[in-house]
């Protein structure tokens, strides 16, 4: 039974897929642009009542009909906003409006209804078939989009997945096409489908497709030569498509090398947020905070409840939770020190004591607040997805913004200390408490204020982390171990060399990862750390001169 | 570069392997009369030189003054001496036989060093009596430590200390609470437990009174002979009251040598150091 | 035994420590195997376990005490020694298991079997001897704090920095013992151990056996501690931890003495780790874990630096309110404790061991 | 005396053994609460041959010796008839000798490598035949999948289950080269080089799934990345085994719509019993933004299978219950009834869902009938030939046909 | 200006100070004596506000300043020049001056020259590290630390301790200058006679925690020294 379910299965797949790519390419009329309504009618028919299989089809078919309305319920089909309203009788296109309420236009002429309760809607599910027939019918409606850019996007992803016979296709798409990148798009399309062709085109013409297919990075294109390299039968083809591959796997090794220095940046980037914060309170203050943790997880679950009480604006709700996360820590952090730790200067060893316990109580709390499980937190739109360089080079957004970030709070944080009085204060308390009294510095109130700003960064550096993992009570725990360790090695006191301790320690790491497997790289960093602490025994940066001793 | 060259960059060169350092250095070999040879030393600290192409000699059995204004290397060079900074260049033997500069610190508090530091350090939560009884002379190897007890001898020269530096009734207190001059003899006690050969004392009156340095000028004196003393001391009084050679440094170098009312009136040390009103007095 | 005396001369804390221990090793095994379960003296199994499991991790906070306390090397990394000594324990324990695994191989461990290694590794031979396996406790322990700590102390690695560095070690070490390729059983690690000596270990014979051991192991290793800090080095020790240089300057060789210590301090932590492991019944690699180490100072501290037997009660206590809150508040006993941490630091800054000083007692006549 | 005895004799003590802190405080707690319930709602029915349930509930603290301690105290001290709980393979592992030296019952309701068997465990989780091999057939047989990242967190499940895995899939002739094992540690949160890595495999024009048994937490960076570098379900669909409607409730699920989960249960499952099941949960836990899942689903059927096995025996004796309880048949959530089989291990169907935006599956295969928990994997060389019996004559737990031995056996 | 009375202090068990009274008068300079470990420095720490005080009361011009952090006493004029320098050995020489700037009575934008008039070595050596200076040069960066506070009452505790002849005998200049010409209260611990006589216009001795003279320093004479400083 199961095997006939499957098969049967695998046969609806295939034939879904083919058909959205090629079943019809012999069917002109799409090209040709001519508007077949009735289709158009009958796929919509299809897509409120059919199961998966049918919707397949009628995607197909709206794919193939040429009407102009197609794109956009197709699009919103795939971003899953296209609803049935039982209300009207037809397909609209929903957005909840942040009131609960659905508001939702006419999918068919665009008219705008009045919001309905999303009761009142029924969701066009889809699967996972569905919507990569879905992205490869957009695909095709889109190369004849107004908008080049647009056009460039589809025809890479078609890329490669022409087949042979759609060659005349794409020649038809050539001759209206201006646009110089589109163009050297199709080209590249129309010498893929030369070389798929087996046999049946000629060398010469494999030859110049190998010309036109040259420097491009495409997968489609490696796979295309690796295919050559490996069956065909001319050996000039051969011998051409192995070098066009070498160059292509060395260009591809040198993005590699890129890729991977920006992973271990970035990478970098995290660490040296989550230990910059320590760098206060640790390297300056003295305190052994092992809540730290704990105030980078006040921070994560500040932008969690910031996103909760704006649901309609993730973005903005994270804009606003790094301020809001540097007051909640830091407010936290000085109630902290007014509390506990101002009775224990002077005993270092101590604060890790009563920091450990408070990390205790911090913890549960937050799990007594928000329950054990983790939260989540949404990336705003424009920090997700990747900013694509070339087909093997995407760089990730999130990450370039939190490399930026990490950077930001970097500077702001030591032109603070170098430049104002406080931070001035704030050093010399560390280093004298009972003279810096003597000399009119307000102790109390400059450690409370540290602390506090220690702290906050700390918040601060948890709206990031939020961007990044789970926002969960183990949150703190995950990072206090690597912040110390980035502290130590950099050295303590230091803020410099929290920042390069931390990034070296990332790429490090990421150089390691793909030799070693990422659990033998962490143990190879951490038994590096320990060799470097005794050629270095005060860190990268020791602190300089006789007192230092 | 060889790779044992590579090898040895990578340890620090100041250490060697523990049992290759043979557990009493060499005799101390004084045929010359020379305790300690300074020669041509240089340290400098980003640049910036602090001891400069230095020559020294004290000889057996001298007490000898240095001064100098401040920041021209007199502590710098107790700290090339003990073990603590090691100079760019030059040499420094102790006797004939230790060259000082191959040697870690407790190495040469060993072969016959001691050391009072210009800030009094103490072992502040330890009563002054295990002050005294850590700095005792003896074999300081672990094995011994664990196992060493008290003697009757030993607790007499304890006791004997104890009333040379005026602290008795404080034998039971933690040195932690001595005030600054109580310090300062504690220290002094405890350099004499070490019984070194050559004693470096580093300002040893600073914050006493009169009657106080008087006594520990008569101290000094009566160590003189049986050991080498080298004094820092600014105290003018203090210095003439135990001066028979005087070195003066400046910038790092020798700037005049010599017994004491010579120096006094080198218009080269009043100019940079003494200043009118002192030699005058 | 004259010397016993000796060493506790100033101790009475110390003395009421000791012979509260030997009324235990006696008392309580005779309990649990001559009453019946009604009777109302009887100790039960549990309870017996339990507290051998404290005595033992008394016996790991004294030997973070001598570090810590008396030294000044607050090690964040002496769940490493512990757990060594207890993967070497358990190895002797796995390789007892004999064919009576579920895969009933002869000599391969049921994780090896089942990850298809074909032969046993180099570094498991030998652990069928309990000698040997004695013998590795002892010795993997010691010989990493030995080589750590020359490395360490020659470089003059000091502070915090030390204080990291001990915790990176056990943190890598935990990280490869996570890892099934070592060959220690990864995450899940060495369970369901059958015998020891040929003593069944879920007999309350064997397990009384383990109680005694405990108890006699944490009464030697607080005399051998408390002879060691009633010497001159135990004084020289306070000395580095206050005034490293000036030790030097007056002759001791600092990077020895502390070399010493912290050796000998990770052996207790071994030896610890190897009577602990039979008896809570698994030794896996979160033994390893920061926190756990972390956990260990914050006990001494509880009790109280620098006394010793402030190491045994902070040890007992928080282990024994962990033990009833677990129960008791399973869903807020964090709160309790964490408060509990920081009242103690705040109210009690020489811990309990502090409150007993003050008491007539036990006051004035500890040495310092 | 009359209140004295009856007092002690109404009640029957019920163990319940979740970390309520530390790393396993996230899954675990639910499970509590879970427990909570359905004891709960037997004493709301009567409770058990007319006494009341008693829950006992303690806290293990995600510390592996504790929970043998606790264990032990359970058993030993509160004198509980049965215990729910555990959720890490080493916590099973770490309290199975007690259950065993002390003869008490453990259930376990949560996926778990397999290759165990024990008189005194009840294992309601799904064995690896019943979640990964189900979950790679369709991958191979209804996506058409051809090459196979198999990342895993590194212990015991990840890597027997791809032990399993890569044998079955070698044997279905896939290629050593069409076959990547990663695997990273706890808590893992840097997924940049092995996302890219895996794009990386999945470019080579066959198409490409992941097989994930990553554990816990470190599945949340996993498909942040996954997310953001691109890999959407279309273009490399992610199978996971440890991703629940709980894990999703953590997650912003937009950029992880269609990636599969193959479990035994979905929250989404359109029974009349799940329905009820759901609103109990949400009365009871009082908030009706929670989910369920799995592992829940497996304490109900343990619990259930439990008090009728009490039922049918008369009495809470652990050996009677042993007995009683092989054969029992209880309904489980997804519509059908489970059974106990003879190696304690439970038959399940096996479900398939996609991930949708609101957090929840949407069932997209299930298997025909139902699927019976093996203990001995027939894909791994020592245990091939094992099998697992509990009932009288065998009574064994591990034993090998072919040298007709049952190991481990004094 | 400064007065003390009744004042005592406490280490714990142990009675340091026993009903001390002190009285400094506006634009003088006082010199306190004694042996060592009498308490001198502890009680310029309790009128610094460095030290807790059991009984007894402070006062400045007409405020009680008895209770008031240290801090407070700094704004209000005090500056301290404490015994072991107490430099802050990680700043360097100028942010070690910096620090009274912001604090201070008169905020002033940048280090008053007459600081560097003085002590021309703070010049020469204002980017290096305190803790890397010689003893005499911390010594000296101390007195200008202070005086960047522009203090009415200064609180020097044995200022010449470690500093070379020529540079004592301007430091007695410079503080005849400051009680002269400025108007600057001094209250000193000082132990060699010599330099007392020089500069002080008045002297106190204190005895195991006592006052035991109090006088115009033209009234010490040598039986005081041999009675109340000899040992
Ligand atoms: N680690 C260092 N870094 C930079 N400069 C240093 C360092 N150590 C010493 N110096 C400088 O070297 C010079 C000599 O210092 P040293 O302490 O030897 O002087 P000194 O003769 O003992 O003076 P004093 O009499 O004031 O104690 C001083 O100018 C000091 O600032
Ligand atoms: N922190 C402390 N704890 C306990 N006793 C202390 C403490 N500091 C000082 N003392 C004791 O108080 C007494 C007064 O000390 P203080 O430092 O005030 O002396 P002093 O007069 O300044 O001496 P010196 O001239 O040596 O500096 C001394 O006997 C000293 O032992
Ligand atoms: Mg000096
Ligand atoms: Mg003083």
């Amino acid at each position: 039974m199961r095997l006939t379910s499957g098969l049967l299965r695998k046969w609806i797949f295939c034939a879904a897929l083919l058909a959205a790519l090629v079943g019809n390419a012999a069917t002109d009329g799409v090209w040709a642009g001519t508007v077949d309504t009735a289709a158009f009618d009958e796929a919509i028919n299809l897509l409120v009542k059919g199961d998966f299989s049918e919707k397949a089809r009628a995607v197909d078919h709206l794919a193939r009909c040429g009407d102009e309305r197609a794109e956009p319920i197709l699009a919103a089909l795939l971003a899953g906003d296209l609803y049935y309203s039982k209300i009207h009788r037809h397909l609209v296109v929903a957005q909840e409006n942040g009131n609960g309420d659905y508001a939702i236009r006419n999918a068919l002429d665009n008219e705008r209804l009045e919001p309905v309760k999303k009761r009142k809607l029924k969701k066009i599910g889809i699967n996972n078939n569905l919507r990569s027939a879905l992205k490869n019918a957009l695909a095709r409606i889109r190369l004849t989009h107004p908008d080049a850019a647009v056009r460039l996007k589809a025809i890479n992803k078609m890329l490669g997945t022409f087949p042979p016979d759609a060659d005349g296709f794409i020649k038809g798409l050539l001759e209206t096409e201006s646009d110089p990148d589109v163009r050297n798009g199709l080209k590249s399309a129309l010498a893929l489908t030369v070389l798929q062709a087996k046999d049946d085109a000629g060398d010469a013409a494999k030859l110049s497709a190998l010309e036109q297919l040259d420097g491009n990075l495409h997968p489609a294109v490696r796979n295309a030569l690796s295919r050559l390299v490996a069956g065909d039968a001319d050996t000039a083809v051969r011998a051409r498509a192995a070098m066009m591959l070498k160059r292509i796997e060395g260009r591809i090794a040198f993005y590699g090398f890129f890729e991977t220095f920006f992973f271990g940046l970035s990478l970098g980037s995290v660490l040296v947020l989550a230990a910059i914060g320590l760098a206060i309170t640790f390297g300056v203050i003295g305190v052994i905070n092992m809540a730290h943790g704990e105030l980078i997880m006040l921070g994560a679950y500040t932008t969690y409840v910031l996103q909760q009480m704006m649901p309609g604006s993730i973005g903005t709700a994270l804009l606003l939770s790094v301020p809001a996360a540097f007051v909640v820590a830091g407010v936290a952090g000085i109630v902290i020190e007014r509390t506990i730790i101002r009775f224990l200067y002077g005993r270092p060893l101590e604060t890790l004591l009563a920091t450990f316990g408070l990390s205790l109580i911090l913890q549960q709390a937050v799990r007594s607040i928000f329950s054990p499980l983790n939260r989540s937190v949404a990336t705003p739109a424009w920090m997700s997805g990747a900013i694509q360089f070339n087909p093997v080079l995407a760089l990730t957004t999130n990450r370039v913004v939190i490399f930026v970030f990490a950077l930001l709070v970097f500077a702001g944080l030591s032109l603070l200390l170098k430049k104002s009085a406080i931070g001035l204060q704030v050093r010399a308390v560390s280093q004298n408490r009972a003279m810096a009294r003597a000399m009119g510095v307000p102790a109390a109130r400059v450690d409370a204020l540290t602390f506090g700003l220690g702290s906050g960064i700390a918040g601060i550096a948890g709206v990031a982390l939020s961007q990044l993992t789970n926002v969960g009570p183990n949150l703190g725990q995950a990072y206090i171990v690597d912040s110390f360790m980035v502290v130590v090695f950099g050295g303590v006191g230091n803020l410099w060399g929290t920042l390069l301790g931390g990034l070296t320690l990332g790429v490090t790491n990421k150089f390691l990862e793909p030799w070693t497997g990422a659990v033998l790289a962490k143990i190879l960093i951490l038994v590096f750390i320990i060799l470097f602490i005794q050629k270095r025994p005060q860190g990268l940066f020791p602190q300089k001169g006789r007192a230092a001793g | 570069m060889t790779a044992i060259e590579k090898f040895r960059e990578f340890w620090p060169r100041d250490q060697v392997f523990d049992f290759l350092i043979p557990d009493t250095p060499p005799d101390l070999d004084l045929t010359h009369g020379i305790i300690l040879y300074l020669e041509g030393i240089t340290v400098s600290f980003g640049g910036f030189k602090a001891v400069n192409d230095l020559n020294l000699y004290i000889g057996d059995g001298e007490l000898r003054c240095i001064i100098g204004p401040n920041g021209a290397g007199k502590t710098t060079i107790m700290d090339i001496i003990t073990g603590k900074t090691r100079p760019d260049s030059g040499s420094a033997w102790f006797g004939q036989q230790i060259n000082l500069l191959k040697m870690n610190e407790p190495e040469i508090a060993r072969a016959g060093i001691g050391r009072k530091f210009q800030k009094p350090t103490v072992f502040e939560s330890h009563t002054v009596h295990d002050n005294l009884e850590l700095a005792m002379v003896g074999n300081k190897q672990v094995w011994p430590t664990l196992t060493a007890r008290l003697n009757t001898a030993q607790q007499d020269r304890i006791e004997a200390v104890l009333t040379t530096i005026g602290l008795k009734e404080k034998i039971r207190a933690r040195a932690g609470s001595l005030s600054h001059g109580q310090k300062q003899w504690l220290e002094i006690g405890m350099l004499l437990m070490q019984r070194p050969k050559l004693l470096l004392v580093d300002e040893p009156v600073a914050g006493m009174t009169q009657q106080e340095t008087e006594r520990t000028a008569e101290l000094l004196v009566s160590l003189a002979g049986t050991h080498s003393v080298v004094v820092v001391e600014h105290d003018m009084d203090f210095v003439r009251s135990i001066a028979r050679k005087v070195t003066v440094l400046h910038q790092g170098s020798v700037l005049a040598e010599g017994r004491m009312d010579e120096v006094q009136n080198n218009p080269a040390v009043i100019e940079v150091y003494l200043g009118e009103a002192q030699c005058s007095a | 035994m004259t010397a016993f005396p000796k060493i506790l001369q100033n101790d009475r804390a110390g003395t009421v420590l000791i012979a509260v221990l030997l009324l235990a090793g006696v008392l309580v095994p005779l309990l649990n195997l001559s009453t019946g379960e009604a009777s109302p003296l009887h100790v039960s199994t549990y309870t017996m376990t339990l507290l051998g499991k404290y005595l033992c991790y008394a016996l790991l906070a004294i030997a973070v005490d001598m570090a810590w306390g008396y030294l000044g090397i607050l090690s964040l990394g002496h769940g490493a020694f512990f757990a060594l000594g207890g993967y070497a324990m358990g190895m002797y324990l796995m390789r007892q298991i004999g064919t009576r695994g579920v895969y009933g191989h002869p000599i391969l461990p049921d994780f090896m079997v089942f990850l298809n290694w074909k032969a046993l590794p180099w570094f498991w031979h030998g652990f069928n001897w309990f000698g040997f396996a004695l013998l590795m406790v002892i010795l993997v322990p010691g010989a990493l704090a030995c080589i750590f700590g020359w490395l360490a102390f020659r470089s003059r690695v000091t502070g915090v920095y030390l204080s990291i560095m001990t915790q990176a070690l056990t943190y890598a070490l935990m990280l490869a013992f996570f890892r099934n390729e070592m060959g220690f059983g990864g995450n899940n690690g060495l369970t369901d151990f059958k015998d020891i000596l040929g003593f069944s270990l879920q007999s309350d014979f064997t397990r009384a056996g383990l109680f005694v051991a405990s108890a006699l192991a944490l009464a030697a290793g607080y005399l051998a501690c408390r002879y060691i800090t009633g010497s001159r080095l135990g004084r020289l020790c306070t000395a580095i931890r206050d005034q490293e240089d000036r030790a030097r300057f007056i002759g001791y060789r600092v990077e020895d003495a502390k070399l010493w210590i912290f050796t000998f301090s990770a052996i207790l932590a071994g030896i610890a780790g190897a009577l602990y492991v039979p008896q809570v019944g698994i030794i896996n690699p979160t033994e390893f874990a920061p926190l756990a180490s972390i956990e260990i100072v914050i006990w001494v501290a509880v009790g109280g630096r620098a006394t010793l037997y402030g190491a045994v009660i902070g040890a007992l206590m928080i282990n024994y309110a962990k033990s009833v809150l677990t129960a008791a508040f399973p869903d807020a006993w964090l709160f309790g404790l964490g408060a509990l941490f920081v009242l103690v630091t705040i109210f009690l800054p020489d811990g309990v061991a502090g409150l007993l000083k003050q008491t007539r007692f036990f006051g004035k006549r500890v040495p310092s | 005396l009359l209140a004295g005895t009856g007092f002690a004799k109404e009640t029957i003590k019920v163990g319940v053994l979740h970390s309520l802190s530390g790393t396993m405080a996230i899954s675990e707690t639910t499970l509590k609460d879970t427990m909570l319930m359905l004891i709960d709602e037997q004493n709301k029915k009567g409770g058990l041959l007319g006494k009341t349930l008693e829950p006992v509930v303690v806290d293990p603290a995600s510390n592996w010796p504790l929970f043998a301690e606790k264990a032990r105290e359970l058993i030993e001290k509160e004198k509980v008839a049965a215990v729910f709980g555990c959720w890490t393979s080493v916590s099973r592992k770490s309290v199975l000798p007690v259950f065993e030296e002390l003869n008490s019952l453990l259930f376990y309701p949560v996926q778990y490598e397999g290759e165990e068997s024990s008189k005194n465990v009840f294992y309601t989780g799904a064995a690896p035949n019943q979640q990964a091999i189900p979950a790679v057939d369709y991958l191979m047989n209804n996506v058409g999948v051809k090459r196979w990242v198999l990342a895993g967190t590194d212990y015991v499940y990840p890597r027997t289950t791809n032990k399993i895995l890569e044998a079955y899939l070698k044997s279905k002739g896939v290629a050593a080269a069409d076959i990547m094992i990663n695997y990273t540690p706890f808590g893992h949160s840097d997924w940049q080089s092995i996302v890219s890595e895996i794009k990386k495999f999945g470019t080579a024009g066959k198409k490409t799934a992941v097989v994930s048994t990553i554990n816990g937490d470190a599945n949340v960076p996993f498909y942040k990345e996954l997310g953001n570098q691109g890999v959407t379900a279309e273009s490399i669909p992610v199978v996971a085994f440890s991703v629940g409607e709980e894990e999703l409730s953590g997650i912003d699920t937009k950029p992880l719509v269609g990636h599969l989960a193959a479990w035994n249960y979905f929250m989404s499952v359109d029974t009349e019993i799940n329905d009820t099941f759901i609103d109990n949960w949400l009365a009871f836990i009082k908030n009706d933004k929670r989910v369920t899942n799995d592992p829940m689903e497996a304490h109900f059927i343990g619990f259930n299978m439990w008090v009728k096995a009490v039922e049918k025996a008369g009495t809470t004796d652990p050996t009677a219950v042993q007995e009683a309880i092989i054969g029992i048949t209880v309904p489980n959530l997804s519509g059908g009834y489970s059974a106990m089989m003879p190696n304690h291990h439970i038959t399940k169907p096996v479900l398939i869902g996609e991930i949708q935006d609101d957090g929840q599956f949407e069932i997209v295969w299930r298997t025909k009938g139902l699927v019976v928990g093996d203990a001995w994997s027939d894909y791994l060389q020592g245990s091939k030939d094992l099998i697992s019996d509990w009932r009288a004559p065998l009574a064994c737990g591990n034993y090998n046909v072919k040298t007709g031995k049952c190991s481990g056996q004094q | 200006m400064l007065r003390v009375e009744k004042l005592n202090q406490y280490y714990g068990e142990s009675h340091t100070l026993w009903d001390v009274d002190i009285d400094v008068p506006q634009g003088e300079c006082t010199c306190l004596m004694g042996r060592n470990g009498v308490g001198k420095t502890t009680l310029l720490g309790c009128v610094m506000g460095l030290l807790p005080v059991r009984s007894g009361c402070i006062r400045l011009e007409d405020t009680d300043i008895t209770h008031l952090p240290a801090d407070r006493r700094a704004r209000l004029g005090v500056g301290y020049v404490p015994q072991g320098r107490q430099i802050f050995p990680l700043l360097t020489v100028e942010e070690n001056l910096c620090i009274g700037l912001s604090t201070g009575r008169e905020k002033l934008k940048r280090i008053p020259d007459l600081i560097f008039e003085l002590f021309p070595v703070l010049d020469e050596m204002r980017g290096r590290l305190g803790g890397d200076l010689s003893g005499g040069q911390q010594q000296q960066l101390a007195i200008g630390r202070a005086l960047v506070l522009q203090p009415t009452l200064l609180i020097l505790d044995e200022p010449t301790e470690g500093i070379q002849p020529n540079i004592v005998q301007e430091i007695g200049e410079i503080i005849r200058r400051l009680c002269a010409e400025m108007g600057m209260t001094v209250l000193l611990v000082e132990q060699k006679l010599h330099f007392t006589r020089l500069v002080a216009d008045r002297f106190t001795i204190l005895d195991r925690g006592r006052v035991v003279a109090s006088e115009r320093i033209e009234r010490l004479d040598e039986e005081m020294v041999q009675q109340y400083l000899t040992v």
